[in-house]
């Protein structure tokens, strides 16, 4: 615990003992603690994933992550299918961001097999990325209000989601899963009048996120419900392998887009944002900035992007494509932090291993079931949804 | 009293055998009984019409097609308008949207959240993955057959079927329910044995009663 | 005094209007909210339908005794409530049983269905039911404290425990009413209005996303029809009171459908704009907020 | 990265790097020096991040091999340790006290792969599968397509194509 921050030490009075194995000594049938499942039939749930709470009166003394439902098997599944056979099938992997993915899977792809993408499908790519990073942060930004009961929020910012995914649609024409970012480059190029539908969106998405700033973050009751709730210590942030804004609201400016810039990152001009303090109210607000952020990425990007060029590099004939012998790992910053693919490949068409890394992995397990201690039962919703945690990257 | 409430000696999933008293333990082994239509026809129109207009949806989200879940309750496309809801618990609900591929540990749970509700409820399956795999078709872990395990009453093919798609979905299943035709319920008790002996082909781990109402 | 057979009738005929304006109400309020989230919201009539759907739904299930008594119990406090205070004041037909009800009656019939509800989730033997019930007997309790204040503030400015005196003693133009002779007590008696309608911010009792749905979980089919009548009785009778206690009663139904529209409003205005309190969160506020509020008017009597 | 190898290399028997970008190597250590070299790498060289611990089967030379791939933020750089096991009763010692999240990653890998970590939190309970009575699937021997053909039921009336049969046929057929 911080200097500065005496209010946020946790009482553990009430705790229960430790036994000799590091685990707790909780006997059921004193009748003083209650088991709890929060899921995976729960509307406070983020997705399909469940918490078994322990808690003694309103406070939980221990929470196990229960993840699992949502498994199909997917670094199976590519193992026995062709390089550009497992390229529709990678985005089911997360649905509110589908397009990191199809980028880290196509990347890592292209490096192994010695391919470059053109300039002006990188653009493309990553004008992509962003539009769903903004997607992205919207659903949350409706979850943390929803989490705590002001549903209002959660109908403005689907609404603004819903133009965004118009665009998307006349983009790559899918609402979710757009399958667009191919390995070699992006499937088409803009259509006419692109620009000037993405601006009115943009538009809208600002006026949308001006209001939610107006209900949501100048809300007495909102800040008493989240302000000093959910701390994350930033020494805990390297060891639980905290990425994204959840990092960033606890003052580590980790940012992949800035560390290691990818695609066209390194030719755009923006800040990471940050703040102190990690509670939940801290990382609502992170992303409501990093929202704008985006916004004037996609406007960036639109200004500086190349009209014309190839879309596609040289790819040979996908039915007959074998990748030499190799591994690399390649990662993208999405909404909730560092997202990665690591491909290995043998020589032969198909992938030897492929391994994502979601930043939900380490979020909704290690550090959930450490931070959701002494918490209210109240505020365990809000908390798994502010981790911006999301079940299916961490089963696959 | 009624025979289902009294003292009675029931056998475990575990194989062991324990005494239950109904109303003060919750345990339920029975199987589910066929609850066929009981009133007059011009009744049970009435009732099958309150049934169409009021579907509440059970809240939950078993794979990627809840994503789609949002949108129909916001202003784009706003289910509320015909008189569907959303409902957090099993037993307030009517219509059970299976949305999107089951693995086979959602699928212990889908079968007894749908098992809570209450006669008569409805299914339907979203997405060609409940249809016939989908994507998944060679995956271990989802199944490749939602009316084998559940009765279901209408599929919305896609991956993922686009609000409108369910849209269209929920008329349809109004058509049905006004038809009188949509008694899953009935079928599921009537054939319980064969859907059992489905459910526990795929589920390894069965360690829940057979029947929890 | 003999007693007057045709209260009985009148007072179903009350009954039945409220249940209609109750079920008409409680969907406009949806609607606004719906409309403050841009959306059209459900039909005016969806109430009904979900009503007769729930009754005619075939398979219920029990879980003892008590669980068959809750939804009773609580649909016994709105009727009573309901028909223990004059409706429409001055009027031989709306003024139901009032003669034989005073405010402590009332009161007593406003915890009733709380208390009957508390029994019968409790029976269900769901924790979540289990966690709302005592986050909500809690919350109530602290909500019907400034309440009770305001209530005898009232009682003693007015000398009299009598609904239909009180009201009486309001006639004759706006300035009358409580609400300008006595504002510290209506400014307690509203903020714990606040409370008990279960709107955000205080509808922990109930919050979705952490005890779905709090008390009513295991309720279904018939029983939770009867909770959704209920749910239109309850708080138009509660309305009632207020609207008796402090904004001068009603001499017709036009004037009573609008006041008891705009106390309504006053709860879902705060509702769709504000998250909820924890529920130590909520007591505390009540504490603070409106007790003391409570407290002065009575001083200041 | 070259100079981080050499210097790892006069600490710790480590093998030669594959350097796969300029911030990206792989290395490959022996299994009883993995502990000291992440430990190392983690309080002396800054690389204070796991970004992800996995395992590849290689059937054919009967070895697993696990890859702990670190991340050193301030410098940009990553660096993969390889630990090559035996594939018959792999048993890997547990790093969980060295990053916390690891213990999640190892429950994943003793059930995926079936490789063990003594010590490791909470490793023999179920992670994702439920109730699973095979070889752990993601294993190169287990066969998914047949364990699914085996245990569910299949709709009738799904066609499989050889794609490039299917291509063949299709670009021949009327040159559209």
């Amino acid at each position: 615990m911080t200097q500065n921050a005496p209010f946020f030490t946790p009482d553990r009075s009430q705790y229960p003992a430790k036994k000799a194995d590091g685990t707790l000594d909780i006997d059921i049938a004193s009748g003083k603690y209650l088991k709890l499942w929060q899921g995976p039939n729960h509307p406070g749930i983020t997705g399909n994933m469940s918490v078994e709470l322990t808690v003694c009166g309103d406070e939980v003394v221990e929470g196990k992550t229960h993840v699992g439902y949502l498994h199909r098997g997917f670094e199976k599944l590519m193992e026995r299918r062709t390089f550009i056979q497992c390229f529709p099938i990678v985005c089911r992997i997360c649905v509110p961001e589908p397009d990191f993915n199809e980028y880290c899977y196509a990347a890592a792809v292209e490096e192994l097999a010695g391919i470059k993408s053109p300039e002006r499908a990188d653009w493309i790519r990553a004008l992509i990325l962003e539009m769903g990073r903004i997607n992205s942060y919207m659903m949350y930004l409706g979850g943390q209000a929803g989490a705590l009961g002001l549903g209002v929020i959660g109908q403005w910012t689907t609404y603004a989601r819903d133009l965004m995914l118009d665009r998307f649609e006349e983009l790559t024409g899918a609402r979710i899963y757009h399958m667009f970012i191919m390995p070699g480059g992006v499937r088409d190029g803009l259509p006419e009048g692109f620009d000037k539908r993405m601006e009115e969106t943009l538009r809208e998405v600002e006026s949308t996120l001006k209001d939610v700033y107006d209900v949501m973050f100048c809300n007495a009751v909102f800040k008493k419900r989240t302000v000093g709730v959910g701390y994350i210590d930033p020494a805990l942030v390297d060891s639980y392998g905290i990425t994204g804004p959840n990092a960033r609201a606890a003052g580590v400016a980790k940012d992949v887009r800035k560390d290691q810039p990818y695609l066209i990152y390194s030719q755009l001009d923006f800040e990471p944002v940050l703040g102190q303090d990690s509670d939940i109210f801290t990382r609502a607000d992170v992303r409501r900035r990093d929202v704008l952020v985006s916004v004037d990425l996609v406007r960036q990007i639109l200004a500086k992007m190349p009209r014309t060029g190839p879309l596609m590099a040289t790819v040979p004939n996908v039915l007959h494509w074998k990748i030499p012998r190799g591994e690399t790992y390649i990662r993208g910053e999405c909404s909730r932090g560092e997202y990665g693919y690591y491909l290995v490949t043998d020589g032969s068409g198909y992938p030897r291993r492929v391994n994502v890394r979601g930043p939900s992995y380490t979020h909704a397990v290690s550090l959930l079931e450490r931070m959701i201690v002494n918490l209210n039962i109240s505020d365990v919703a809000s908390l798994m949804v502010s981790l911006h945690t999301y079940p299916p990257e961490i089963e696959r | 009293m009624k025979d289902e409430l009294k003292i009675r000696v029931v056998k475990g999933p575990d194989g062991v055998e324990f005494e239950v008293e109904p109303l003060k333990d919750y345990y339920c082994e029975a199987a589910p009984t066929v609850m066929p239509a009981a009133y007059i026809k011009v009744v049970e129109d009435l009732f099958n019409w309150a049934r169409s207009e009021s579907i509440w949806i059970l809240g939950f989200g078993t794979g990627c097609g809840a994503i789609e879940m949002r949108p129909l309750m916001t202003p784009r496309f706003d289910a509320y308008r015909f008189g569907v809801q959303w409902r957090p618990t099993p037993r307030q609900a009517n219509l059970f949207v299976i949305s999107g591929y089951l693995s086979t540990k959602t699928l212990k749970r889908a079968i007894r959240s749908y098992e809570q509700m209450q006669n008569p409820k409805y299914v339907i399956g979203l997405g060609s993955c409940t249809i016939n795999g989908g994507m998944y078709w060679d995956s271990y872990n989802t199944i490749k057959r939602l009316d084998d395990y559940l009765p279901v009453d209408l599929y919305i093919a896609g991956c993922m079927p686009r609000p409108e798609a369910l849209l269209a979905g929920f008329q349809d299943m109004k058509k049905l329910i006004r038809a009188g035709k949509a008694e899953g319920a009935n079928l599921y008790a009537e054939n319980f044995e064969w859907y059992k002996a489905n459910q526990k082909r795929v589920i390894h781990d069965w360690d829940m009663p057979d029947y929890n109402w | 005094m003999p007693f007057d057979w045709m209260k009985i009738p009148y007072s179903l005929l009350t009954l039945f209007i409220v249940v209609n304006y109750g079920f008409f109400l409680n969907a406009l309020i949806q609607k606004m909210g719906a409309r403050a989230g841009r959306r059209y919201g459900i039909p005016i009539w969806q109430n009904y339908v979900d009503m007769i759907k729930n009754y005619g739904l075939r398979s219920s299930i029990t879980h003892g005794a008590m669980f068959y008594l809750g939804p009773v119990f609580r649909l016994s406090g709105g009727v009573g409530l309901l028909l223990f205070v004059p409706t429409i004041y001055g009027s031989y037909m709306f003024s139901n049983l009032s003669f034989a009800g005073d405010l402590i009656l009332a009161l007593y019939f406003i915890f009733f269905g709380t208390l009957g509800m508390a029994l019968g989730a409790g029976e269900s033997g769901h924790p979540h039911a289990a966690i709302g019930v005592s986050r909500g007997l809690a919350q109530v309790s602290t909500a019907e404290l400034p309440f009770a204040l305001a209530v005898f503030a009232v009682a003693l400015q007015y000398q009299t425990l009598s609904v239909t005196e009180i009201v009486a003693a309001q006639q004759g133009g706006f300035l009358q009413w409580t609400l300008f002779t006595n504002p510290l007590a209506v400014a307690a008696a509203m903020l714990g209005f606040l409370g008990s309608m279960m709107r955000p911010p205080f509808d922990v009792v109930i919050a979705p996303q952490e005890i779905p749905i709090g008390p009513p979980t295991e309720y279904h089919s018939a029983y939770l029809a009867l909770m959704q009548t209920n749910r239109a009785i309850f708080p138009i009778a509660k309305i009632v009171i207020y609207m008796n206690l402090f904004f001068g009663g009603a001499s017709d139904w036009p004037t009573f459908f609008f006041k008891v529209f705009l106390i309504y409003l006053w709860s879902a205005f705060v509702g769709v704009v504000f998250p909820r309190f924890r529920v130590e969160q909520s007591i505390r506020w009540f504490l603070i907020w409106a007790v003391p509020l409570g407290i002065l008017s009575i001083i200041l009597v | 990265m070259r100079e981080l190898h050499t210097k790892l290399k006069s600490l710790f028997p480590v093998g030669d790097l594959t350097e796969q970008r300029s911030n990206l190597g792989f290395v490959t250590v022996p299994q009883e020096h993995l502990r000291a070299v992440l430990v190392h790498l983690r309080d002396r060289e800054g690389f204070t991040h796991l970004v992800l611990l996995t395992a590849v089967d290689w059937l054919e030379a009967g070895q697993f091999q696990l890859t702990y791939l670190l991340s050193n933020r301030t410098a940009g750089k990553d660096l993969g340790v390889r630990v090559m096991l035996a594939r018959d009763g792999a048993t890997m010692q547990s790093i969980h006290d060295v990053w916390p999240t690891a213990a999640t990653y190892q429950r994943e890998l003793r059930e995926m792969f079936g490789i063990d970590f003594p010590g490791s939190p909470r490793l023999h309970e179920e992670f994702i599968l439920e109730g699973w009575n095979d070889i752990p699937p993601y294993r190169r021997d287990f066969d998914t397509l047949k364990y699914a053909q085996e245990n569910y039921s299949e709709r009738p009336g799904r066609v499989t194509h050889d794609p490039a049969a299917h291509m063949k046929q299709k670009l021949n057929s009327g040159g559209n």
